[in-house]
């Protein structure tokens, strides 16, 4: 079989995969375009820099639901989960501040980070061990992580101690070389995920996961190991994305992470991963998240939507994003 | 003799306002019972306008319920059910969002929400010389909002203020800081800002630190949140006036409740907890150190 | 409506169906060219040709399946387009796929009649359409309840079920691609009669089959196809299955099956004592000794599948006692297995073997991921090596690197599944029905594979529902029947009689039991 | 081959799908009990009628969506569209009660027919023509439906005009021979909805469709057509469900049918519909939704929850739910 490998149907092949691929990304630069025309005031250095740090925390859940989706599983406890780890993580630190000082900082980082995996292996176990219906699992969860927080912080309000406050502000609103640390936090997870989940032998599992269950059992893997990893990454990136924010407002609230389970999926299948599994597009992840902020911020910018259609104008658009996204496919 | 119930309704804790509402109510409860033998206290929160239509009709199918102290979680939706609840001969107490009908109360407890707008207002006419540009974050549309942004129209009616844009954020803090770096990308010029809850004035006064600008003068909200009250406390000068609009009300509420079965006089009428403007003078007053709110 | 009652005579004596220079490109890629092809009615037109060859491409764009880029169809001698396969039927074109198309999640009678359901006054017959179907299974020698869940039926059934939903109807041509490849041959006698049957009628019967001594049994003529393009169509008197193979590959060819070596028996390598599946495999023991070939015989349903899954960890079970090269094991999943020298062929290619929509690369490894790539990181280029390895060495058919499984012939696909398994270089290999759909040719390489894969010392169970097969590679065949071991044939006794006889009937047992009176 | 078909594993098939579909009514039974236990009020008939009434609206809603999601769909735009369907009702009674009087009422019903089957169109064009993955397109059209009525009432608010009020009254607060009316339409909706989904040809379809596009596509079935048909009933039942609704709330507010989307997916999961499709279970639908009616009913009369907690305790008896449901399929 000589004619096997002939080079030009391969280059158009991949050519047109390429095409595929690039929808989000079409997406957002026609929206750029619209914006510009709509307001110049859009392309402003300072506002695509606020939007774009605004998108880094649905961005880093994205990216974790990017693993738990392309896996064949569902997460809609991600916003409550992150309100819990952000209050867990503010008690702890207020409580540990005045023996350590601003060490309590870093601490804190680590306790989201155990707390934000310990969430991630819940959801993973009642999902995989309990066999059940993700959808359904991580709706009870959703409400067991907000109840807890409301709990603990009596009512859901805690606020960052104001010894920590200042030490604190720079992880959300500081900069290297102009670079807002969100963008760059964002970025590095952006770039460790893709890496995992297209070069790794766990990004592969995953994948095979979610495309075919029985395929990936024959072939000796624990499908029971790769979706809890999933949702542990997914816990580990809701705790990234609380860290961030932590600074920004210096508090948790009751209303914390309310409907972020929504933004998140919306991101990422908007970025191309198929929602019914088997395939992950991480860098359309990140294009969905900052799509979705364009959109909101877009609605304030222009003057023709009255306040009470802001609603339906973002549904319009995120219909109208996906048949971009749909028809470069072709 | 047999205790007497109060049964209270509230939303859950779906904003910092409402989380102050659960946490008073809690706490009135726990006082009450102790204090009073003959009461039994029950709090119960719901999520939304139907699931607290549907615990106000479990409590009263299922035990005897000699009182309901109620903050509806919408006016429209809960009047009815409340009505049914009355004809059994309950005492009723509405706080907070009236009814439709203030036939069915027996007590009413509630802030002044015209107030909180209008005399937001008059304090910017007076202080901004009567002119300049105005931002303005609302909540979530209800009765509520709507009173306040009103007052507020009404407070800068006849001078030069000029509101540029008017836009909800849900009573949440994180949608108004995005909604406030929306508004300082698009103008260039803000002489005050003006957000109907504290909530909202939280995630305003972020952005407005983070932009830098010096063109926006004040920044103020309403509701007598801790954290705004040593604002004014410490003479902030962004933020030098607040308006009151405590989540105690609800505890008010209850103690009056309680007062007319425990005390010697029957408790009726309407307690319109008044909205004056909260200045580093009389600020104390409304310092709650230990509430959450 | 009634169940593969109708035919309507051809209006003269001209074709049915005419296939005029007919062409097919796949993204640029020409898969099949200049094809002419008369098709008549009451005639049994064989198709063949490699894997690969575009036969199963042929049959689409007959059906309404594909469009063609090139040519043209005639009816009756009229041109006419096929828009969907449910034009081509309302026309009397009927297709049994090579690949299952059947909703696992319907029973039986309710996929038979998708699309097609019986109603009275608006509401389904359920009555009416269970006894249709079951007659219509009847009338195919097939005994499954319609009221089964597809997916609860082995592939054997299911491709039973298949043939029936297509022969539901009236019909002029009936397109069989590869209906046999997953049965036994106890199934296959009554499905070929069924074929003549039809014939009778006056239907016109396409049929691709690489089993050429069934094409020889029933064709009128043959067409070959060789690399998308006609060879020729020959009357099938006098062809032999010699000839045939020939004219596929375009070269003589020898003989099927390599000459038998004689086992030198070594250890035992796979011991397998007590095993139980619950509702399948009942007390079954068996030996495999190091450098053995041994054969798994039986009907659809006998068990030969779920022991090894059960032994793999992929479905309860319970064993006596495994021991694997002397060692007692104890397999929780198909990785351990795997990582112990275990390796097995699944039967179900499409549902369990291969990710169809994923590439060919990860598809190849994904069973070997630690061992092709020995860090956490993909070693890509390593993995395509491996891949130009197992095109190479299976001798794998493919227009283009950048493939999804999917896109492969199905022949293909099977070799692309055996290079998987050998990835993990098993000493122990169960393979179950390893040249399902495969064309002469490869399996004749794939018979010389197996072979030697025992002479480098390793040991090989066959499962096979093709006795020549069995009888034609293994040194010994057992033959299971309803969840037990029947009978072990060796030697001179590996005959199809025996083989059949073992399988249908329950000689062991009466024997055993005979023995155990006289005891 | 005689001997293939014997007669016992047929039965012990039969006997095992009877006990997977007991699983949804062996949860409710199990709660009634524990009911019980917790406070023996929960039994009393007063209690029941309430309840089960209640859960009238969430079952018929769930009772379309069953349609949707066995064919392979998801609606979450539900909740809006009642609050859409409720608004639009309301003012064109209002408006034109007037001059009709009373007749008011039957048009009003009409009307909102008409409404949720066009809003039932929408979905199911944007779904099936624009081939947008079902959860973003009915997320738009939740921001779409749901901003829609705001901008119609200026805010969101508008209550039943008070001449309409009492006669309407029966609709939800009356009853036959002691059954409440709510109960009574949505047993209708359910009968037809079962008849419709095992008895004819449609439902046939539409499971078919859900369990296997192209099987279904190239056995001659329109996809697009019983797809959009699934959405149009479910359009349908949420009219249905929001002309009980009016008498009970008087007033569409912006808060109407918030998250109810989601009450109705558990509702139909818990039933026994599987979310991916190719699976529908009307009557385990209906049990589903009285299941999530009853834990909220619990929670009120049970008084050893921390009103905090309350979430917690919801999530964790529907986790349980979906385990008993999920056991009694073994
Ligand atoms: N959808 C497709 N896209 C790209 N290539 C395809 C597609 N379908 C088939 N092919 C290619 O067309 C060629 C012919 O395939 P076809 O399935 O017709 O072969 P076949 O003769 O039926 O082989 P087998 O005997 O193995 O079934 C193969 O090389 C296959 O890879
Ligand atoms: N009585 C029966 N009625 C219907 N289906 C049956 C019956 N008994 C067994 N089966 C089906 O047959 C299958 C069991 O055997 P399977 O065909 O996998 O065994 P096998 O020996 O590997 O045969 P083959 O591989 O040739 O199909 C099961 O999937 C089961 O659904
Ligand atoms: O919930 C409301 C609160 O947020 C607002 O600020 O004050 C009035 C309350 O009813
Ligand atoms: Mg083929
Ligand atoms: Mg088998």
């Amino acid at each position: 079989m000589a004619d096997v490998a002939a080079a030009p149907p391969r280059a158009q092949h991949n050519w047109s995969i390429g095409w595929g691929d690039a929808g989000p990304f079409l997406a957002l630069a026609a929206l750029v375009a619209i914006g510009y025309l709509i307001n110049p005031d859009f392309l402003s250095a300072n506002n695509i820099a606020n939007v774009v740090t605004r998108s880094a925390f649905i961005a880093i859940i994205a990216i974790g639901a990017t693993f738990v989706i392309s896996s064949g599983g569902l997460d809609l406890s991600v916003g409550s989960m992150a309100a819990f780890i952000t209050g867990v993580m503010i008690l702890f630190m207020n409580t540990v501040a005045p023996s350590v000082g601003t060490a309590a900082i870093p601490l804190g980082m680590a306790v989201a980070l155990v707390t934000g995996i310990a969430c991630g292996l819940l959801n993973g176990t009642i999902v995989t061990v309990g066999r059940i219906e993700p959808f359904i699992a991580t709706l009870g969860t959703m409400g067991i992580f907000r109840a807890l927080i409301t709990y603990m912080t009596d009512g859901g309000t805690v606020a960052i101690d104001r010894s920590l406050r200042d030490a604190y502000r720079p992880v959300y609103f500081g900069d290297v070389l102009g670079v807002p640390i969100p963008i760059l936090v964002s970025l590095a997870v952006a770039l460790v995920a893709a890496y995992v989940l297209y070069r790794t032998r766990y990004g592969r599992r995953c994948v095979a996961v979610g495309a075919n269950e029985d395929v990936a059992r024959y072939s000796g893997i624990s499908v029971t190991r790769i979706r809890i990893t999933a949702y542990v990454i997914q816990g580990a990136c809701v705790a990234i994305a609380a860290i961030c924010y932590v600074p920004r407002l210096g508090a948790a609230t009751p209303t914390t992470g309310l409907l972020w389970e929504l933004q998140v999926i919306t991101a990422v299948v908007i970025g191309g991963t198929a929602l019914r599994g088997g395939r992950g597009r991480v860098w359309g992840t990140v294009a969905g998240a900052v799509i979705l902020e364009f959109i909101a911020n877009l609605m304030v910018l222009s003057d023709f939507v009255s306040e009470y259609l802001v609603a339906a104008v973002q549904g319009v658009i995120i219909i109208i994003a996906m048949l971009i996204q749909r028809m470069s496919k072709r | 003799a047999e205790k007497k119930v109060i049964a209270v309704s509230i939303p859950a804790a779906d904003h910092g306002w409402t989380a102050g509402v659960v946490y008073h109510a809690n706490a009135a409860a726990k006082e009450i019972n102790k204090a009073f033998p003959g009461i039994e206290v029950i709090v119960k929160t719901s999520p939304s306008a139907s699931a607290q239509v549907s615990a106000i009709e479990d409590m009263s199918a299922t035990r005897k319920m000699d009182a309901l102290v109620i903050l509806p979680h919408s006016s429209e939706e809960l009047t009815t059910p409340v009505k049914t609840i009355k004809e059994k001969g309950t005492f009723i107490t509405v706080v907070d969002r009236g009814l439709n009908d203030p036939h069915i109360q027996d007590l009413y407890v509630a802030g002044d929400n015209i107030a909180v707008g209008f005399n937001t207002a008059k304090f910017l006419v007076e202080k901004m010389g009567g002119k300049g540009n105005l931002v303005v974050l609302r909540g979530i549309p209800t009765v509520i909002d709507d009173e306040r942004i009103k007052g507020f129209q009404d407070g800068i009616k006849g001078s030069d203020l000029k509101i540029l844009d008017i836009q909800y954020a849900n009573w949440n803090s994180d949608e108004a800081f995005k909604l406030m770096q929306d508004y300082l990308a698009k103008y260039p010029q803000i002489d005050a800002v003006w957000a109907n809850d504290d909530d909202m004035l939280l995630g305003v006064l972020e952005a407005i630190k983070q932009s830098g600008r010096k063109d926006i003068k004040f920044a103020l909200g309403g509701n007598g949140m801790k954290e705004i009250i040593e604002k004014v406390k410490a003479g902030d000068a962004m933020t030098p006036v607040e308006t009151p609009y405590p989540p105690s009300m609800i505890k008010t509420a209850i103690y009056l409740t309680a007062a007319h079965f425990a005390g010697h006089a029957p408790v009726r009428g309407a307690l319109k907890l008044d909205a004056p403007l909260i200045t580093k003078d009389n600020a104390e007053e409304y310092y709650f150190p230990d509430s959450p709110f | 409506m009634n169940a593969a009652q109708a035919h309507v005579p051809a209006p003269d004596g001209g074709p049915v169906l005419r296939a005029e220079r007919l062409g097919k490109a796949f993204g640029g890629v020409t898969v099949l060219s200049e094809v002419t092809l008369d098709i008549r009615p009451g005639e049994i037109h064989a198709i063949i040709g490699e894997n690969g060859a575009g036969k199963s491409t042929l049959m689409r764009l007959l059906s309404g399946y594909l469009q063609p880029s090139d040519g043209e169809l005639l009816m009756d001698g009229a041109p006419i387009r096929f828009h969907t396969p449910s034009h081509a039927q309302s026309v009397g074109i009927a297709l049994v796929h090579q690949e299952i198309l059947l909703a696992e999640a319907l029973t039986v009678a309710e996929n038979i009649f998708i699309g097609r359901e019986i109603a009275r006054f608006g509401r389904l017959d359920e009555r009416a359409m269970r006894e249709a179907a079951a007659a219509q299974l009847a009338a195919i020698g097939c005994s499954v309840s319609p009221r089964a869940r597809v997916g609860d039926l082995s592939i054997a059934n299911r491709q039973l079920v298949q043939i029936a939903k297509a022969l539901l109807g009236t019909h002029r041509v009936v397109i069989f691609d590869e209906p046999t490849a997953v049965l036994t041959h106890e199934e296959v006698d009554p499905l070929l009669d069924i074929i003549r049957a039809l014939k009778q009628r006056g239907v016109a019967i396409l049929y691709i089959s690489h089993r050429l001594d069934e094409v020889e049994r029933l064709a009128d003529r043959v067409t070959v196809l060789r690399d998308g393009r006609m060879v020729g169509t020959y009357e099938a008197e006098g062809l032999t299955p010699q000839r045939m193979a020939s004219l596929m590959v375009g070269r003589e060819f020898a003989s099927l099956y390599p000459p038998k070596l004689e086992p030198e028996l070594g250890e035992p390598a796979l011991e397998i004592a007590h095993a139980h599946v619950p509702g399948f495999v009942n007390d079954v023991s068996l030996t495999l000794r190091k450098g053995e070939i041994l054969g798994l015989a039986g009907m659809i349903g006998a068990g030969r599948t779920e022991l090894f899954e059960g032994l793999l960890g992929l479905r309860p079970a319970s064993f006596g006692e495994v021991r694997l090269h002397g060692r007692p094991v104890h397999f929780r999943s198909p990785a351990e297995a795997a990582r112990a020298g275990l390796g097995y062929l699944t039967e179900d290619r499409k549902g369990k073997g291969l990710l169809l929509g994923e590439r060919l690369a990860p598809n190849l490894t994904l069973a070997a991921l630690d061992r092709v790539h020995p860090f956490a990181r993909l070693d890509l280029a390593g993995e395509a090596q491996q891949l130009d390895r197992a095109v190479r060495s299976y001798d794998i058919r493919l227009r283009s690197r950048d493939a999804r499984a999917g896109q492969l012939s199905g022949g293909n696909q099977q070799k692309l599944l055996l290079a998987k398994v050998m990835l993990n270089d098993p000493t122990v290999l169960v393979i179950d029905e390893p040249t399902r759909g495969i064309d002469i040719a490869n399996k004749s390489q794939i018979y010389a594979f197996i072979q030697s894969l025992v002479r480098e010392g390793r040991s090989c169970i066959v499962i096979s529902s093709e006795m020549q097969e069995l009888i034609g590679l293994c040194d010994r065949i057992l033959v299971m029947r309803s969840g037990r071991i029947n009978g072990e044939l060796s030697g001179d006794a590996m005959s199809e009689s025996n083989v059949a006889l073992y399988a249908t009937s329950s000689v062991a047992r009466e024997r055993a039991l005979e023995e155990n009176a006289h005891g």
